[in-house]
């Protein structure tokens, strides 16, 4: 590596400040990325029914989603549906990556290939094969809660899981084979190997793939849209039906909440895998 | 103890892809004690060997045993030898203790036993106050000390080491070829040792194969190795030497006679004949103003082309009428500089003994 | 590198076929991933109306889609997007990768920070964000073709150039600078460095930013949703409205259709990638 | 052609995040046809300094002067000077033809001028034949020359080379160390090397600067610098030594009285007084089974102990009472193994010129 990031910028830094262009450039695009999500977050604080003008800092709106029941539920069926889809995603995902990894059988490129179908296809698409296939199957509707939730978890699991197991793939890449091979030469089985060696090393992937499974399933708006029966609002959708009405306060309060809940959960995921990255560096 | 060698290797061969002869019919055999290196460039097979008996690679055909066992149905993980790898392999979740300790943890020791043993293995790799460290904080030189403590606790009958020195700098490497040889006279345990570094395998090994292309081409200690190559590939492999093409035929009682311009004709000690190359190392040639008298020596006149200076020597390229220079190692034995400088065009005696130059067939 | 990849598999090829368990999971997760989406695709070949049975192949609802004029038009209009997002997402990208990379300036992290927001941000908040954004500043409405598509594609540009432009930053992590030192050595002013050494080597991640832009837009429908006007309809928009009267073969035709169009540019980008990274490998 | 030197650096500091100093006064005068090295261990500074001289860093304090010209506020592609890269940083969108050429076309040359040059070029790198390939169909041995001819064709004042041969392998290294220095006698240019390996750069440059933590230990021709070490450093970074601990005084006239276990007390030249080291490279000790009666020698007897064998020499270890053993490199001048056969535990006599020693203050 050394030979070539000698110096991590031998061409010179050049001072900002000089340069107009890089300057004017820099602003633009961070106000155009920026402005509408500040301004969303912002009014979810202005002291006004009406969007338009500043009239003062309240957190009234956050207290009003706190007793708005509806929302409340909603929120509540996507914490369930999340956390079912990061469970089973995850687990299912190192299963795969781990089969795709350690072993060699007819057809593993189409199946590498298949795996990556739901995030290369159309979320559309996706939502709209979806419920034609729950349809045709013949799920059963009107389920008690949280049963009722199955057929969403379910469509979120297909389309989640991929993620985490491209996740958990690319941190077995990093994986030294050698610290098998010498796990063995010392006297491990197969499985002891798998348990004391491969599964450690996995750890920081399993972290960060069940992170991103998570704001994966809590954000997702169009495939639940489509295979969510009219009594199993989540989060996202029921934003979107407060939105059909007119844009209330409310619904700057509830963007804000999901958007700090996803922000925060992806932080976690970012620091987990730098600091694994680190550390495998250091190590090698 | 018997006196059975300690490997056998029997006609062993790999083919990868049903045609690529990674290994190609070897046969070898290593003593109880021994330190025996594979030697060879990359991709001649040494290493494909040793991975068979550790037992990560199956022959295509042959036998490999170990201690009079055929290794033919046995798992890596059951086989009475054990690994230092080349990149060392400390596990880097656990403490270097609970890195030594693993193996007997499989072989679910009390955990009494285990302490004192890895207490013991520590000591004797001089990691005896580390334990409690983890490997990402420690240097290559004590990551590889752990490697060698976590496979000798186990007390393997042979050691196996693939390349253990390759990841460390000059200054570290030759330090820790000394202290293998140590550590080895120590346990007393064979060790195998795979290196595509001559230095390394002549300063460590008790005998050396070398290898090349699949094959192994001679099997010797070191100073047979250096000073009687099998063939052309071992004399150009093992050190420097300078070859002069010439045509030998038999000249009775293991002597032959050589005709190579400009050396003229003689007879030597020898057995090829037909095209053959006079060989002699660099450090045997002595260079003199005067023509020497003595007749059991080979001389010619040469003028000094290219010198490369090494400090403890003098690397003096001679030009001696042929395609190629003939090299000459002068050991600066004395600091006074005047005494080896060798300018460029200046006319010398280049000379050798008989004895020490060799007939090399291909 | 050959350190630690000797092998490729150096525990030894477990033969496929005897192992039950392996062959059990490869089945459940390909027919898990595949089954909604190759029946969606199926179906749009079916002779029937109604989407149960199997009654004979036929073409007719892709004839019938070409012929079905506002669908057309929303491809169209999907087309139209995708292109100018694809452009100008491309320059962004590639300007602001090239920035970040070559110059140090104060809030340098910042603006990486704030670069993958639009990634990580859930959709419906952009598309919500969006929405009020265009209300506030007062976008005009009922404006000529393709004028009025104008929104949509700010909307589209601010979601997809971060993509972009991480994908040209990480070609660029792989540049040698050594490279435009020595050009610089051997007498380039600094912006014959960039044309002649920089822009050759960042040259496979401009196509495959360009492509991913490209899909990414097409295939957009929460931020269109929110964005468009209801005379701009896009391709998965109409999908949408034609879903919501009744899952008809031509659905199943429009989403084929919407699926191969992603499936062909994703590989044509991940060839790319490929194929740039074999070369990258074998120049070291 | 004036006899000004070539390159002048004065008093010239790189200071990094304000403390860090990477390069420390350093003072230094390159002639015109010079090769010169800069040699020291990694993050010596070498390499910043090399840097300075193509314009990629900026001294903090002090002045560069290339050929009468202070460089500093002349851009890097308004130098005289033109570098090798360490990678070589061949372009690899551009035909070998292209890379070479690429140079004189940013000076706008004429198209027929350029090809001219470039054909010329790619002949004195023996790669005429290979104009129209691109770098990934080259081996890392042709990639260099490509560098080379890229840099030479631009007949700079000075060629600087930042470690040119450290990506190449063993045996292409040492043919390419000859060949670099046939090259320089060809073109005539001052070069200026960047190195960690002191063969390479005893073998190659007429003169060397070793570095340490940014500053100039020493600078000499390789012989001198190999004989005449300034201090303990550049001693132990050149070659291998044997250092002995001693107390020294002044006995007038360059010579030192010192007194060092076990070798007793002795008069030897040298000027560093107080603690010091009796330094004697190994190349220099010689060993007999007869106690030598010379008086201008210094003789000591010593056990056998670690005998390591490299082929062309072996390096013995023998045990004279101290901690560390004493180091003698023995040449292996013939063929007859038994002839320098060192056993463990074995008497000798060791012993070496009084002229051979030096005294070595801090």
């Amino acid at each position: 590596m050394r030979l070539f990031r000698r110096n991590p910028d031998p061409m010179g830094p050049l001072d900002y400040s000089r340069r107009l262009w890089l300057r004017a450039f820099v602003a633009v695009t961070l106000f155009f990325l920026y402005a509408p999500i500040i301004g969303l977050m912002a009014f979810s604080f202005n002291d006004s029914r009406r969007n338009v003008v500043w009239r003062g800092f309240t957190t009234d709106y956050y207290v009003k989603l706190w007793n708005n029941d509806s929302l409340m539920m909603a929120f509540a069926n996507s914490l369930t549906i999340a956390v079912m889809t990061t469970i089973v995603s995850t687990i299912l995902g190192a299963l795969t990556a781990y089969v795709l990894w350690r072993y060699r059988f007819p057809g593993k490129a189409v199946y590498e290939g298949g795996m990556a179908l739901p995030i290369v296809i159309p979320e559309i698409c996706m939502g709209v094969a979806m419920m034609v296939f729950f349809a045709r199957i013949g799920w059963p509707a009107g389920l008690p809660w949280p049963i009722n939730l199955g057929s969403i978890t379910i469509a979120h699991i297909a389309f989640a899981f991929p993620f985490a197991a491209i996740v958990i793939r690319a941190r077995l890449e990093s994986f030294n084979r050698e610290l098998s091979e010498c796990a063995r030469d010392l006297g491990a089985s197969e499985y002891r190997v798998f348990r004391d060696i491969v599964v450690p090393h996995m750890r920081p992937g399993l972290i960060a793939g069940a992170l991103l499974a998570f704001t994966l399933s809590l954000d997702d708006f169009v495939i639940t849209f489509f295979t969510a029966g009219p009594d199993t609002v989540t989060f996202p959708v029921k934003i979107y039906s407060m939105v059909r009405f007119s844009v209330t306060p409310e619904v700057n309060a509830a963007s804000t909440v999901l958007i700090l809940v996803t922000l925060v959960v992806t932080t976690i995921a970012l620091w987990i895998q730098n600091r694994n990255n680190m550390i495998g560096k250091s190590a090698h | 103890m018997s006196d059975a060698p300690i490997i056998q290797i029997k006609n062993v061969s790999k083919l990868y892809g049903g045609t690529v002869k990674a290994v190609d019919g070897v046969d070898l055999e290593v003593g109880r004690g021994e330190f025996f290196a594979l030697l060879g460039p990359s991709g001649c097979g040494k290493t494909t060997l040793l991975r068979m008996l550790a037992g990560f690679e199956v022959p295509t055909a042959g036998q490999v045993i170990i201690d009079g066992q055929d290794m033919a149905t046995v798992q890596p993980n059951k086989r009475p030898v054990n690994m230092v790898f080349q990149s060392y392999a400390v596990f880097p979740h656990m403490s270097v203790e609970q890195n030594v300790g693993y193996g007997l943890k499989m072989e679910r020791r009390p955990a009494k036993e285990i302490r004192e043993r890895v207490a013991e293995a520590l000591e004797l790799v001089k990691l005896g106050h580390l334990g409690k460290r983890m490997p990402d904080e420690m240097s290559g030189g004590q990551r590889q000390r752990v490697a060698l403590a976590r496979a000798l606790v186990k007390r393997p009958k042979v050691l196996l080491l693939d390349e253990p020195l390759s990841a460390l700098d000059a200054k570290l490497r030759e330090a820790m070829q000394l202290e293998l040889v140590r550590l080895q006279k120590t346990v007393g345990i064979t060790f195998v040792i795979v290196t595509h570094d001559q230095s390394e395998a002549l300063s460590m090994a008790n005998r050396i194969a070398v290898m090349n292309q699949g094959k192994v081409q001679q099997v010797a200690p070191p100073a047979e190795l250096y000073e009687m190559p099998a063939n052309r590939f071992v004399a150009d492999f093992i050190g420097k030497i300078n070859m002069i093409e010439g045509d030998s035929t038999a000249a009775g009682d293991g002597e032959v006679r050589v005709k190579a311009h400009p050396l003229g004709e003689m007879t030597l000690k020898g057995t090829a004949t037909g095209k053959v190359a006079l060989a002699v190392r660099p450090e045997k040639i002595f260079v003199d103003e005067k023509e020497p008298t003595d007749p059991n020596l080979i001389k010619v006149k040469g003028k000094v082309g290219e010198v490369a200076y090494f400090g403890s020597y003098s690397n003096v390229f001679f030009d001696i009428g042929l395609g190629q220079p003939l090299q000459a190692d002068i050991s600066n034995v004395s600091s006074d500089i005047e005494e080896y400088t060798f300018k460029a065009g200046e006319q010398y005696w280049i000379y050798w003994r008989k004895s020490d130059t060799l007939v090399l067939g291909d």
